[in-house]
């Protein structure tokens, strides 16, 4: 069992590294939010080094890196609306044909939703976008590779992925999703301070939520800033302090994919790797030598540094600046 | 003394979800007192109030801009009630109310009935949903006649309801009122698992230096639990005192109330 | 009939004076969105000067504006957690004894989340906030007083405020509540475009949802600034142009609450006058005088001036600024 | 050809929802060239793009940094998807999928069935969030027999369903495709009123040049309606041309498709 986040006294330091996060806080079984908007490869690279089993990955969509945790042995269930690099799996085609990979399928609103109802503690929420699809099919719901077995209630009988009703209100029929509460979120951030308020800018997606809806968050950031940096600009803070488990700090955390503000996302690392999983063969090859092979993720970047120079790491940072023209002011005295 | 006897029962570290009026000043004295590492947060959407200096006064309401400056978010309803209380992370609460009774529920809507209201009250604002939710709620009002009901002249928060089981049959987490602090006491309740048992009822904890239980009861209209360890509270001291004047400014404190 | 937002073609400047914004948009019957962050005193005089009629006003918690637009007789019915100044204004205390204001109550939470619900296309939304609590009770929810007449159905039958159901999900009890979606939203922000971003910072409360959710959004703004100035801070934007109907300059537009980061809250100026709401004779005076007497806001400010001189005004200007130690980067080049 | 015949449907100053791939540089193509108006939007969150050079090419992805810079409003997928498209507010929405059926119904998740996959897709995204409550909805996609079916191997987005009343009937707003635009041909879709009437088919209504009725009837594998007023498309001017192809940057356009 993780160590619940309320073990947590405010104010004192959640600073540790990436291993001693994920043997903390991330269990076997573990629901576990990753989106694609920011995703955290130190986590992940650390979660498939520590050999978690049976997890289950969420998100509106997931990125490569779910993928990775699922033919690594660390993932076997997802519910997403979109996985990010499965056309050219192989091996992720072939886990989700015969099984090992299960799956309900939702959508991103319907999963930013059904995260938003977790955060807030209601039940369930409304959308429409399942409406007049086979989605509603009753053997679609449950098909052989779904998630029914999650949804077993005590009186052995299966809870819908989603469910019609009447409204009360107006007696129109009315297409509900059960919320959804990960018991770990997984992000990179621009910065954080030590005691965990995280300030994430640029496309936010479902982010927030997730972090709201998740018992345990884990965040690696870029930069970890003093707190004055934080409340000097209080509007990024998609997550307070105490909302948050574990702070790793980590350069270069979000590679390959990018951080605005940052970094560019390294397309030519993505399309050369695919981070290996386009077969069995190349996908064992890559997680040898990029994460069995490396301790942490600064050995992965150093890795890196040394098999393609600096120069292809240092071209990917962000020059450009965006200046605000007038930056708003919130004295009050 | 009603603010500093609230003030007293804030932990350090802990997440508060603040309420509007007096609750602002009690949770600033804790801050500012014994508790520098709760974490205050207020329904409008500032979490986690820092005060930039120590010459500043209480925040006068919850969405006061001075909650911005120092905080940590600056969010809306959504998070700070939505997300932070009715998520379940708010570890305490402090609220006032109008009227509590027996079983810790708590008016703030009107005195006398909905069909014959002798006075219509602002009404809950964020009450209802922080009684709902807070992980331990702290209610603080001043001890008067009008004030302790047997039963509230309306429930809009609710307490334990009609006593042991009450929020599980509503469909509530089990968890409740815990300590209403007044002007003359400190209140504690008779449950020691949210509400599932024990008998649910308001029960004497502290008195006030120099009040008497019979003049507590003389108020209180109900045959009122004392706790078998009743015990006088300790005076103010004067550090409280001098913070809380000055953090008042001269807002909430009233000669004779609090 | 009021205006449609979509009559309007993107692109094309949204600036026009308080009155054609009233005149255009607002019509007889409304339900109008008036938040306590931020009150728009601009377009809440000019909506009592042309004489409306028979409005709803929704928010979280209304300001004392709510109060004033109900003695002046252009609301006469109330859907909100928290009515700010009622205690002292006798006239408003009668009128909602005798019926001539009817209400029912929500919460600051139910109020954004119905608002949220309104915004997003749902139906309704859960919270647990009024369980175990009076309000339902069935005779209190359709109380002499209620809204009742604006729940009946088209057979007839009267839909309820609120109504639990047993989730399809886990059998448990859940408490839902209707979307709230407002004809019209009135607010005033600290700045906006020609084009209607808005942009607000401080706390926040159910702004945003109560813009999204309105039909049509009114905006005076402190200050009209360039596309760039919006564009270079994207993140303080709470709706975008396509949302908004009206734009009007207004500086003071706040006035006598505060802007966060321009001026604070004229406290004297509220004890003063309560906004002449204490009793009848005072309300008519102050009617009389601040609000038939002054033909627009900029008129309002004026008097305010000349009975209390410019500097109780100027002092309530804002001197510090909290400046951004480290100015967040977007850059992505 | 497909990217320019999309993009000719977007309409100057409408607010549009523009879904992931080509789409996102037909709605660039549009922005530049005859819709400087319209409001750029897509799922992550950035509102109303606008780019701040001409010399940028078209975002590649929907969360896209370049799509932040020249934005009103950075969002996220709450504002976007919640409110901005299932609050009905998004004019038009560009879609791809991977098929499309007689009634406009697509499919983003699978070729063959639920049990027996030949392929798992990515999925749908905001693909079936977007069919469901978008104003009007532009769909587009390579004109081939495997993507054209009379009825798709699996619906994830509603369309007309299967026929007049079907979205009604399904609870869904009077509204659906309007446009699907292919590498050979425009269709429209025979409805008046949004699918409560007409038969609600696909019906072709522009040719490419150079493109005949014939074959295009040989790839769609139902009786093809036509429009009484079919006719040819414009050839994309020179204009478009260069445009495209520098707004793409060599991303989305392969030799022989689009």
């Amino acid at each position: 069992m993780a160590e619940p986040i309320d073990s947590w006294p405010s104010g004192r330091s959640k600073l540790m590294t990436a291993r001693e996060a994920v043997q903390r806080f991330v269990s076997d079984g573990d629901t576990i939010y990753s989106g694609f908007n920011i995703l955290s490869l130190s986590l992940t690279n650390e979660i498939i080094r520590q050999g978690k089993k049976h997890l289950k990955a969420v998100a509106g969509s997931v990125t490569p890196n779910v993928t990775m945790m699922s033919i690594a042995g660390s993932v076997d269930r997802i519910e997403t609306g979109y996985l990010s690099g499965t056309l050219n799996s192989k091996p992720f085609q072939e886990m989700m044909r015969d099984g090992r990979v299960k799956w309900n399928d939702y959508t991103n609103m319907t999963i930013t939703l059904r995260l938003m109802a977790g955060g807030m503690g209601m039940p369930f929420i409304c959308a429409n976008s399942f409406l007049g699809t086979d989605y509603l099919k009753p053997e679609i719901m449950n098909h052989s590779r779904s998630l029914a077995e999650d949804r077993r209630r005590e009186d052995g009988s299966i809870s819908p992925p989603y469910a019609v009703i009447e409204s009360p209100f107006d007696g129109k029929k009315a297409l509900l999703y059960p919320a959804l509460k990960p018991d770990v979120a997984i992000v990179h951030c621009q910065r954080a301070d030590e005691e965990g308020n995280i300030q994430i800018w640029g496309p936010q997606a479902d982010t927030k939520w997730g972090l709201w809806a998740s018992r345990n968050v884990l965040v690696t950031a870029e930069e970890i800033v003093p707190r004055s940096v934080i409340s000097t600009e209080p509007h990024f803070t998609v997550v307070p302090g105490f909302k948050v488990s574990a702070v790793i700090h980590e350069p270069w955390g979000a590679h390959p994919s990018g951080l605005n503000g940052h970094y560019r996302a390294d397309r030519s690392w993505m399309e050369l790797t695919g981070y290996g999983m386009t077969d069995w063969d190349s996908a064992r090859q890559y997680l040898d030598e990029w994460v069995y092979g490396t301790e942490d993720h600064a050995a992965y970047i150093t890795r890196y540094r040394e098999r393609f120079g600096d120069d292809l790491l240092e071209a990917l940072r962000v020059k450009d600046k965006m200046v605000p023209e007038q930056p708003a002011q919130y004295g009050w005295r | 003394m009603m603010i500093i006897a609230t003030a007293r029962q804030v932990r350090d570290g802990e997440s508060v979800i603040v309420g509007m009026g007096p609750p602002l000043l009690s949770a600033a004295l804790a801050k500012y007192h014994h508790a520098p590492n709760m974490w205050y947060c207020t329904e409008s959407g500032p979490l986690d109030w820092v005060p930039t200096s120590r010459d500043l006064p209480a925040p006068i309401g919850i969405a006061d801009h001075s909650l911005v400056e120092g905080s940590a978010m600056s969010g809306d309803m959504a998070d700070a009630l939505g997300a932070f209380v009715n998520g379940g992370w708010a570890q305490s609460a402090i609220l006032q109310a109008a009227q509590i009774d027996r079983f810790g529920n708590l008016n703030t809507i009107l005195a006398g009935t909905f069909e014959d209201p002798i006075r219509r009250l602002p009404g809950t604002g964020g009450n209802a949903d922080i009684g709902a939710s807070a992980q331990r709620v702290i209610s603080t009002m001043p001890l008067e006649s009008r004030r302790f009901k047997e039963r509230a002249d309306f429930r809009t928060t609710a307490g334990y309801i009609d006593g042991p089981g009450g929020r599980a049959e509503a469909g509530l987490a089990v968890q409740g009122p815990n300590v209403c602090a007044t002007t003359m006491c400190v209140f504690s309740f008779d449950t020691p698992d949210g509400g599932l048992t024990g008998s649910c009822e308001m029960v004497l904890e502290q008195l006030f230096p120099g009040v008497s239980l019979e003049e507590v009861q003389a108020i209180v209209p109900w045959d009122l639990k004392v706790s078998p360890d009743l015990s006088y509270m300790d005076p103010p001291t004067e550090e409280e005192l001098t913070l809380v004047r000055h953090l008042d400014n001269g807002n909430h404190l009233r000669p004779g109330r609090y």
